[in-house]
Formats: C-alpha cells, structure tokens, sequence
C-alpha cells in the first residue's frame, strides 16, 4: 500500500526526521492564512503517481493570494487520470544540495537494501549506476551508526550534515522496520539553510503486514471496485483492457493463460488467480467478478491440483444457473477429479478441453466471430 | 539419488491439525513420505493419520530426530514457526503459507542464513522427489521418477509442465518450487548447483516468471554447467507496474521483462519453450544430444 | 543497581505483567483507607537486601485497624541494618501455585540466559538443579514466542495458564533489554484465581548503562558516603573492615595485596583500585579518601604501567604536605619512571620498596607494632 | 611462533586521536607493532605518529587490508565501533574501554560469533608477542620473548607475574589478557588451546581471580593439555557479595570461591602458586621436568 507524500511526512515528523513545515487543505479555504503566516511556499498534490511534478502537480507561491489561487488550480486538476483531492502547502525551501535516500529490500539478497545518491532531485533511475551507493543491511543487527557514517562518507558529505544524514538514515531504518515497509524514499533529501530534511517522501508499506500498523496507518485505496471486491474474497485480481475475462488458479498458469490469449490473436480482460484449494462458494463468487466486467468470453483454465475439479464443475454450474450468462465460457479442466469434474459439465450441457491449446484457440474463435 | 529430500528424509509438519495440514499429511504419506510428527501447541500427545503430535518442535525432535519440516500456519504465525523449526535443528524447512510479511520472511532468511537451512517458500507448493518422498501439496498423481529436474516460481505451471513430461514419459529427478513471494529462501542457482552435482539428474527445466532478476542470475551459473537446461517464462504479455499474483511478478521501472530474461538465458545456451506444450519436446531434444534418452 | 519491588512492579505493570494491586507507604497514614478499598493485604518492607521475608520484612492484614498497626509497626523497624523507609502494601493472594522466572545473563556463554522452575517461592539456590528450566538466548533474535512455549511445556504449564506464563516471559524479556538488567527476577511468580502475575519482583540494572534510561529509573543509593565519593572519583572502592588502608592500581593486583596483607597476619580497611593512568590530582583525591577512613596504616602498591610512578610520588607528596598523615605509610613502587619515582619520594623523606612481599611485611609489622 | 598475532599481524587503532589512543599507538609502534592506520570520524587524512587516519573502517580497509583492530573509544561508543571493526573484516579484534553496558557487550559477543571474530577484552590490556607485535597498553619494558604463554584476567596483576617471569630470565611466547568484565570474548580455554596447539610455548601460566567458574571450566580442558599450566589467583581474602573492581570479581551465592578454583585447578594438575613470587619458580620446575628449561 502506498502511502501519500504528507501522512509519510507525517510518519517522518514523528519519528525524529525533519521535514519542511506545511499542512494539508481539502480545499482553499485556510490557504490564504497559513500562507501569511510561514511565506512563499510549494503547494503540492497529494496523489500516488510518480512523474507528479512533470506533470504539473507541484506549484509555487510566494504570496497567499498567489497560494489561494493556485490551490483552487490544482484542487480541480486531474492529474494522470487522478482527481486531486488534497494538497500540502509547504514552505518553499531554499536548497544548497539535493541528496537521495531510500530504503527497500534486495528481493535476491534477501535482505534490507539502502540506495543513496548525492546526485538526488531527480528520478533514481536516471542516475548513473556508479552515483549511487548501495548497501545491503543485517536485518539481525539493523542499521548501525558505523554504517550510516560509512555511507555519508561515500557520499562525499563531511561535518555536521554528514551528522545529520546518517541520524537520517538510522531514523529512516527505523520506521522501515516499525512500518513493515518496501520501499521508503526521500527524493529529494535537501540541504537548506544548513540544515538536512526530507523535502519528499514515498512510502509503500507492505499489505501483509498491514494488521501490525493499521492503528497507525490509515489505509489508502489504489484498487477500482472490482479489485477491491476481489481482494475481500482473497482473490488475486488485476484489472486490463481487453477482451476475454480470465479465471485459473496459480499466479504462473493465469500468466501463461493470459500470454495464450495475445499469442492466439485475442487479449485478456484481466488477470485472475483464483488460488489453490478455493471452495465453492469462492469459485461461484470469482466467476461472478469476471461477469461483472463484461468481458467479451470466458477461459476457465483449471489445473486441480489442491483444487478439485469436480467442485469448479458444481461452482461453475451453480453460477451457470443462478446468472444469465450472456458470454461464450470455455472450460478447460484437469487434474484431481478430473473425470468427475467432466461428467458434471457434461451432465449440464458444458463443454470442457482438457488440453490448454485448444481451450484458449476456441475462446479466442468466439471472440473473432462475434467481433466479426 | 536425487536433490535435497529422498525416502530416508524425515519430516515434521507444523500446524499438523489444521484442514490444509491434515490433508496434506494424508496425501504426503501417501506420496510415500516419511512423516515422524506434526506439531500443534495443546495438541500434543493426539495422533494425525497415524502421525503423533507434539506441542512444540523440541519436543518433537526429542522423540524422534527430523531432518525436514513444513509449515502450513497462518501467515502471522509463519516467522515463529520457522524460527522454531531452524531453532530446533531442521535442515530443510518448507513454508507452504502465502501472504507471509516481508519483513518476517527477511528476518527468517537471515536466521536460516545463520544456522545454514534451506528454506523452501514461503509460498511454495514445497518439493517432491517422485516415489521416495513429497513435501509440499502438489497433486502425487502428475509426478514420475527419472531424471529432469524441475525448479520453478510458480505452482500450477509447475504442474502443467511436469504434466506434460509425466504424458511424455519424462520422469523427474527432484521438482523444487522456489515460492512466488518477494523475498524466497532459494534462488534458482541454489538449486541448479545441486542439480548439477547430482549424478542421476540429466537435465533441468526451469519455470520461471517476470519481475526481479532470479532468471538473468540463474543465467549467469548456468554457463558454468554441463548439464542442458529448458526453460518456460510466464508473464510475456503482461504490463509493466501491475503486479501478476505473486507478490514478486511485476515488471518495475523498466526491470524484469520477459524479453530481458529470454536474452539472456538463451544466452547462457538455455532453450525457450514459447509455449508451455514445447517444453518436453525440448526436453528430449536436449537428452537425446546428451545421448541420455 | 539493584531496584525495590515496588520499582520493579511499576516497571513490571508499565510493560504489561500483571501485578497485585497495591501501593507504596512512607508512613502509616493513608494505609486505613487503602486498605479498606482492595480488602486482607500483604505489607512488606522495601529494601534492598534478600531474605527479607524470614527476617519478619513481611507481614500480613485482614483488616484496615490491623494493617495500620503492623505498616506502623514495619516503620519502626530495622531490618538487617537497614532502616525500612518504605512499604508497599498489596492485595493478598489466594495463591495457587508458585513459579520461579528469572533472567540474567551466563558470562562464559555471552548470552542472556532464562531460568524457570515449577517449584518457586523458595530461594532459587535451594531447588535442585534437575527441576530448573534454564535456557540460553540468542541475542540477536531475542526471546522468541516459541522458546517461551517451549519452557512452559518444560515446566508442565497447560491451557490458558501456559499461554498466560509464557505472555510474561516475553515481557519481561522486553523489559531486560529496555533497562539493560543484569537480573530480573520474579520468585513467586503465581497463579492466583487462575491468573499468572507478579507477587514479587527483583531488578538489578547496569550501571555502565544507566545513562540510557536514567530519566525512566529513579537511582537507588545503596553505597555509604565514602564509596560514593570515591564512585564520583571513577575509583573502584569497597568498604572493608580491617586494619590497613589500601591502594593499588588495577583489580587483580589490588585483590592480591589484600591477599598479602592476610596472608602476613593482619587484614584490609578497603578495596580501592586507583585505576591506570590516573592523573596527580585523581590520586592524590583517592589518598585523602583513604585517609578518612582512619585506618592504622596505608599501604600503597603501584606497578607502573600507564601509571607513571613519578607522578604517583607527587600525588604523594602532595597529599603529605597538605595533610598531617598520622599513620604509617608504606609505600612499593615500581614500573615506568620508577627510579624518577623513588628518588621523588626519597627527596621527601618518603621510604618505598621495590619487592611487594617487603613492602607487605612492613606495613603489616607496623600495625602489629601499634596494636602491642 | 606465537599466538593470536606475531611481526606480520596489521593493526587498526579505532579511536586513535584521543589521548590514550595517541599515547598507546607510539608505545604499540616502539614495541615493533604494525599500527598502518588510525580510526577517527571526521580527522581522515590526518597522521598521528606517522600512521595514516581514515573516517571509518572501512575507508582504511580499503587502503590497506588489517587483521586486527584496538578500540580505544569511550564506552558508550564501543559497541558502533567493534561493530564496524566486526563487519569490516577484523579478525581479531581488542577492546581495551571498560565499563561497557553489559547488553552491548553481549550484542558484540554474538555478532563476533557470527563473523568469526576473536574478541579481546572489553576491560582489557591487550595481547603482546613480546618482540614481535603488541596490541594493547602493557608496558613494553616488562616482557621478554620466550616459551611461556600467559592467560589472565586482571591487567596489573599479569604485569607483577610477567616481570617476575622476566627478571627469572623466562621469556613469553604470548601474553594474552581477557579482559576483566561480567562478559569477555575469549575465555580460559580458547587461548589455552591456541596455547597447547603452538609448537613453541612450552608451558602456560593461567592468571584467575575469583568470581564466575572460568577457571573451573578451564580445568576440564586443561586436564586434556599437554603442556603444563601454572596458576595464581587473586581473591582469596575477599568477602563474599562484594564486587572487587571487576565486575566479574565477586562470589555470589557461594560461587566463584578462591578454594572452589584452587581444588578444580589442582585436580587437573595444576600447579597453583599461593604467593604471587611462587609463579616463576614453579613455571622454572615445570618446564625442567618437561626437559625444555
């Protein structure tokens, strides 16, 4: 889950890390005062696309009629298909240097990953490879000083910044670690007025550990509805754009699945993973999701292994009856119970393939028939 | 022989008295699996399927010494479980859980690191050596014993795969399945070097998926063995930044693309099955050059 | 530094052990109405030496008048030497069971170390090692939910009471790390109306540590006058209570010169180890300590290593001419800058020897002479 | 031969601008020791007798590798910086600060196990091959080279034994102080083994005092050696409950009593000296009956 640049800032704050001084408006309202009382200022969008700025999402006033207006301007903007509701008017900075620090994991090291650069200010991936100082981190023994101190001198930093960024960086682990977090980043980390603070903040913080800090953390809603619905039902689901709704279970074969489709001429509509050992009652549930797109066929691709198929037959049925299911269904089912699983189908007047290839090349033929 | 597990390998499954862990149990037993104890806190002294249980992993390994554990708790619970189980003085530790926390899977590995066990998962379907030993929920009927090896991200392709050699009367050595989350004990590598070190393993496939780079390393050692490897990638039509089920297939700031890892496997002489169904075609191509079909 | 109880029990409480209810007393005043509220209590003395219960520390009311006459009756008492300034009176329990919980720390392991038995209430020393739980922990990890469950199987705990015991270890390993304790010990820990909590507590923090959580424990004096002078020196000293005054730089060394002093017929005032490569004026501060403690003679031993023996001979010197030292005075210096040493004090009119056995011999033949 | 360090053994001094790190850096230079760098935040670049400072560890590994580091920081520093010495490769590494909170001394201890670094102290004076290489405070004037090993717990103490030892005309392979907290790296046994596994030292002299069983686990071991082993302890007239200077120096609950040390040391034939002037002439005995004086 993503969190917005204020409630990061906010965790910043709390956490001993200094950030500019600012606050967050709904609306103008307010603007015109905070504006005369803290002067020129950023007045930023809060949303969870990155490329904001590029995108014209971040202003600057240095008066609070000027902050008024261009707080109404960006509080009626869509930005990258984004309502902005919120906005953080924050003292502008005068920047001696813009540093970059992040903290994230190193998925094949298995480990807690910290990327620095003194090149910060702009997006890590246009900065050189040997700009950027990495370290992988002990998640045993944590971020140490030493190491803090170790990485300001990589940087090039000396004296009482060097000072403050490494107790920066030992603050940043920590709320890393407090928040279960995957990847925080302060881009840019600034030098101004002397002095180091967090003048960005991105956050995402990791949705399996959500129960440890949901006290904390209010949540954030990046899904439509249907993902949403998905996610209640422990449904793996990804929302695209094209033709034929897809339900298989396993994150790999509903991949394969999709790529089959685009081989075989067609697209998929989305990507979902309807899990190993699902009941009944969660198959029918999924299948009604995928309806509820309006796809233009369906490709039920089954490989029972935890799942049986005889109970994706009954759940296919049950739907099949409850629901006027107005789009071709291709079925494609193997594995255990396989020949109960069949017969059921049968028994109900549903043809099944037992064979992949042939199951997307049928679904993929309605699908060209109708667009035909 | 075979990689990691075999029919000597004794195993322990904890939280033994849920529905997936009573299932499964039945069904490694089945497999010819040597299950010794399963572990359930307050149930100790009860009996699974003939298997006794014990309330902590200690006292389990008092009665009868295990080698290998599986872990089939909730995701909360999966950290405690594992730090026992590495703890207690399991080689091999399973974790079947999916939705484990990052962190928590960080701070196993480390653990793990520390006390040299090698972590299957989290969210694995385990591994299985057919006709000696399973350990994982991988349907036993798809699985004959010969000499492919299998390591894979994914589950289900898994399946499909080993189905499809099963149909073609390719038998596997070991089938390893690394686990789809973020951070996995195994990479590839780790299991590819004890494939090549084993004397009855011929060839390897590897099913892999987009998102990270376990395929562009795995590419790196494969030039370095004699061994012909297969591959089979899921995720070629997927678009960047959404992330495909498993927690680790996302393609991410241009990173992980299938067209990346295609490169260099083939690179590394690997062939690429573009469609699931070519993969044990390959496969026999690849033995009978290496003169072992 | 070793906490009272009561101490213990806030911190015990604060993280979350269950403890009796209760409160702390400095007079009699107040108990009445306490004890009216929470009904038959349990009134026990805090001080900071063990035994307390079978030197009548603890006393028992079923009543408010009762409770008052025996707080007022524990006030007035000396308890091994020491005054009872405070007491805490708690609500008495109907206990079921008494276990033993503890953790410290095993010096040749390098590891904290847990120590639990089935059989407490008693002095710990006192159950046979075969019914002790003792379990080492891995720092790095910590106490970890398993390893506490696994100690209540060992200890035979089942059901809600196992979970209950185990809750507590957990916490108060928590607690151990959080004030850097030496020992924490809690004997009995009780069942009570099916509840596992805290009926006593005792906590002996580090003091090299205590700057980390000074603002959190009060500072428990349990040194005399003389000891904290010289603690406030950085000089290692303990109150003896023999005849010759004492100094000596290093700890081996000066144990070994109390040894001396023993072995050649007489006995030490004190233990004072003077430390290496103390300055002129720390010295010379730690001869006027051991002067005020009026001893029948001083011996002093330095081997000089970062210690400069001319600068021990100033220090020396210094003191004598400042002060009219009315003992004998022997004094054994060798090491860097001996000869310089030696020529300085002789300069004074002030003896020293080179070999200790002599140095020990006189200072001891010295005493005996005055004593005759 | 020696143990631990000889000639060749390169050295860091962590905390070299202080003014014990300044003094004890041009003694350990005088006394034949490779000091190539100095630690000091924010002083890199400087020299401090001739020795080149570095802002961290791993600055001055970079420079030129070292084997062994001395830490002359102040206690609340002490655990960042063996730390850093820990994770920057230090194999051996002596911590001469006193009063080092006891967690962060056990936080230490564990990360050393893990790296596999020997830890010396804290409250240590170091360890010294006379003539060959010195890491630590010890005067230089007092020790001699030759084949008697020394093992203690207590600085000053060792200094009265070796002198004598000197003045008797009997040499030190290594003199080796363990440091006298409630939690030191090394203990009794593992320098009595690097001691009975160098061909060169011919008998060792054990330095104990009361509190803790060091000395009685050292007795099992040494009941194993080939060599001889003398021994002096201090403490035999302290009370109990008390805690003389060492931290570790104290008889709590009728344990760690000088008579309790002297029956284990005796019953694994050592030769127990009950005046500090007893050592030299014991370890002379000793080493004729080995046929080595």
């Amino acid at each position: 889950m993503k969190l917005y640049e204020y409630m990061a800032k906010e965790i910043f704050r709390n956490n001993g890390i200094p950030v500019p001084q600012g606050r967050v408006f709904t609306n103008a309202k307010g603007v015109r005062d905070f504006v005369a009382q803290i002067g020129p200022v950023a007045i930023k969008s809060q949303i969870l696309s990155g490329g904001r700025g590029k995108a014209g999402g971040i202003k600057f006033a240095s008066d609070p009629q000027e902050a008024t207006e261009k707080a109404r301007e960006l509080l009626a903007t869509d930005l990258k298909g984004l309502k902005v509701d919120l906005i953080l008017v924050e003292q502008k900075l005068t920047i001696e240097k813009e540093l970059y620090l992040a903290i994230t994991y190193d998925g094949a090291r298995r480990k807690p990953l910290l990327i620095a650069s003194a090149a910060g200010g702009v997006e890590i991936e246009q900065v050189a490879e040997e700009l950027l100082v990495k370290r992988l981190i002990d998640i045993n023994i944590g971020l140490q000083p030493y190491a803090a101190r170790e990485i300001t001198r990589q940087l090039g930093l000396t004296g009482q910044i060097a000072k403050e960024v490494a107790d920066i960086m030992l603050k940043l682990y920590q709320i890393y670690r407090k928040y279960d977090a995957e990847l925080i980043e302060i881009n840019p980390l600034v030098i101004a007025d002397s002095q180091a603070l967090a003048a960005d903040g991105k956050m995402t913080v990791d949705d399996d550990a959500a129960y440890r800090f949901e006290k904390d953390v209010p949540l954030v809603e990046e899904k439509t509805t249907v993902e949403q619905r998905a996610a209640e039902l422990g449904i793996s689901y990804v929302e695209l754009d094209g033709e034929i709704g897809v339900m298989a279970n396993g994150a790999g074969i509903t991949m394969a699945t999709l790529d089959l489709i685009n081989e075989f001429g067609s697209s998929p509509r989305n990507f979902m993973d309807a899990g190993g050992g699902s009941s009944r009652e969660a198959t029918a549930s999924a299948l009604e999701i995928l309806l509820s797109t309006q796809p233009k066929a369906l490709l039920i691709n089954i490989f029972g292994g935890i799942t049986r198929c005889d109970e994706v037959a009954k759940a296919i049925i049950q739907v099949k009856e409850s629901i006027d299911i107005q789009v071709p269904m291709v079925i494609r089912l193997v594995g255990t119970n396989e020949e109960a699983g069949i017969a059921l189908l049968r028994e109900h007047g549903i043809e099944s393939y037992r064979k992949i290839d042939e199951a997307v090349a049928n679904v993929v033929a309605f699908v060209k028939a109708k667009g035909a | 022989m075979t990689i990691m597990i075999n029919e000597t390998t004794k195993i322990l499954v904890q939280g033994i008295t849920g529905k997936q862990g009573q299932f499964h149990t039945s069904q490694m037993l089945a497999s010819g699996s040597k299950v010794i104890g399963g572990i359930s806190p307050g149930k100790g002294g009860q009996v699974v399927h003939g298997v006794p249980i014990y309330n902590t992993v200690e006292e389990a390994m008092v009665a009868e010494k295990a080698e290998a554990s599986v872990i089939f708790v909730p995701a909360k619970q999966v950290k405690n479980c594992a730090f026992e189980a590495i703890d207690g003085g399991i080689k091999i530790l399973v974790i079947i859980t999916e939705h484990v926390p990052l962190h928590d899977a960080m701070e196993i590995m480390a653990f793990a690191e520390m006390k040299q066990v090698q972590i299957i998962g989290p969210n694995t379907f385990g591994l299985i050596s057919p006709s000696k030993s399973k350990i994982g929920i991988m349907p036993n009927s798809i699985f004959i014993p010969g000499s492919v090896g299998v390591v894979a991200r994914s589950g289900t392709l898994s399946y499909e795969i080993v189905s499809q050699l099963t149909n073609a009367g390719i038998g596997q050595s070991t089938v390893v399945g690394l686990g789809g989350d973020r951070v996995v004990g195994l990479s590839f590598i780790d299991v590819l070097a004890q494939f090549e070190a084993d004397p009855e393993t011929n060839a390897v496939v590897l099913v892999g998926e987009i998102g990270g780079n376990a395929e562009e390393e795995a590419s790196i050692f494969i030039k370095t063995m004699s061994k012909p490897v297969i591959a089979f990638l899921a995720g070629k039509s997927a678009p960047p930044g959404k992330r495909m089920g498993h927690a680790g297939a996302i393609i991410e700031r241009g990173k992980g693309t299938y067209d990346s890892k295609v490169v260099a496997l083939k690179a590394a002489g690997v062939s690429v099955a573009s469609l699931p169904w070519e993969v044990s075609e390959l496969v026999k191509k690849a033995l009978i050059k290496k003169g072992e079909a």
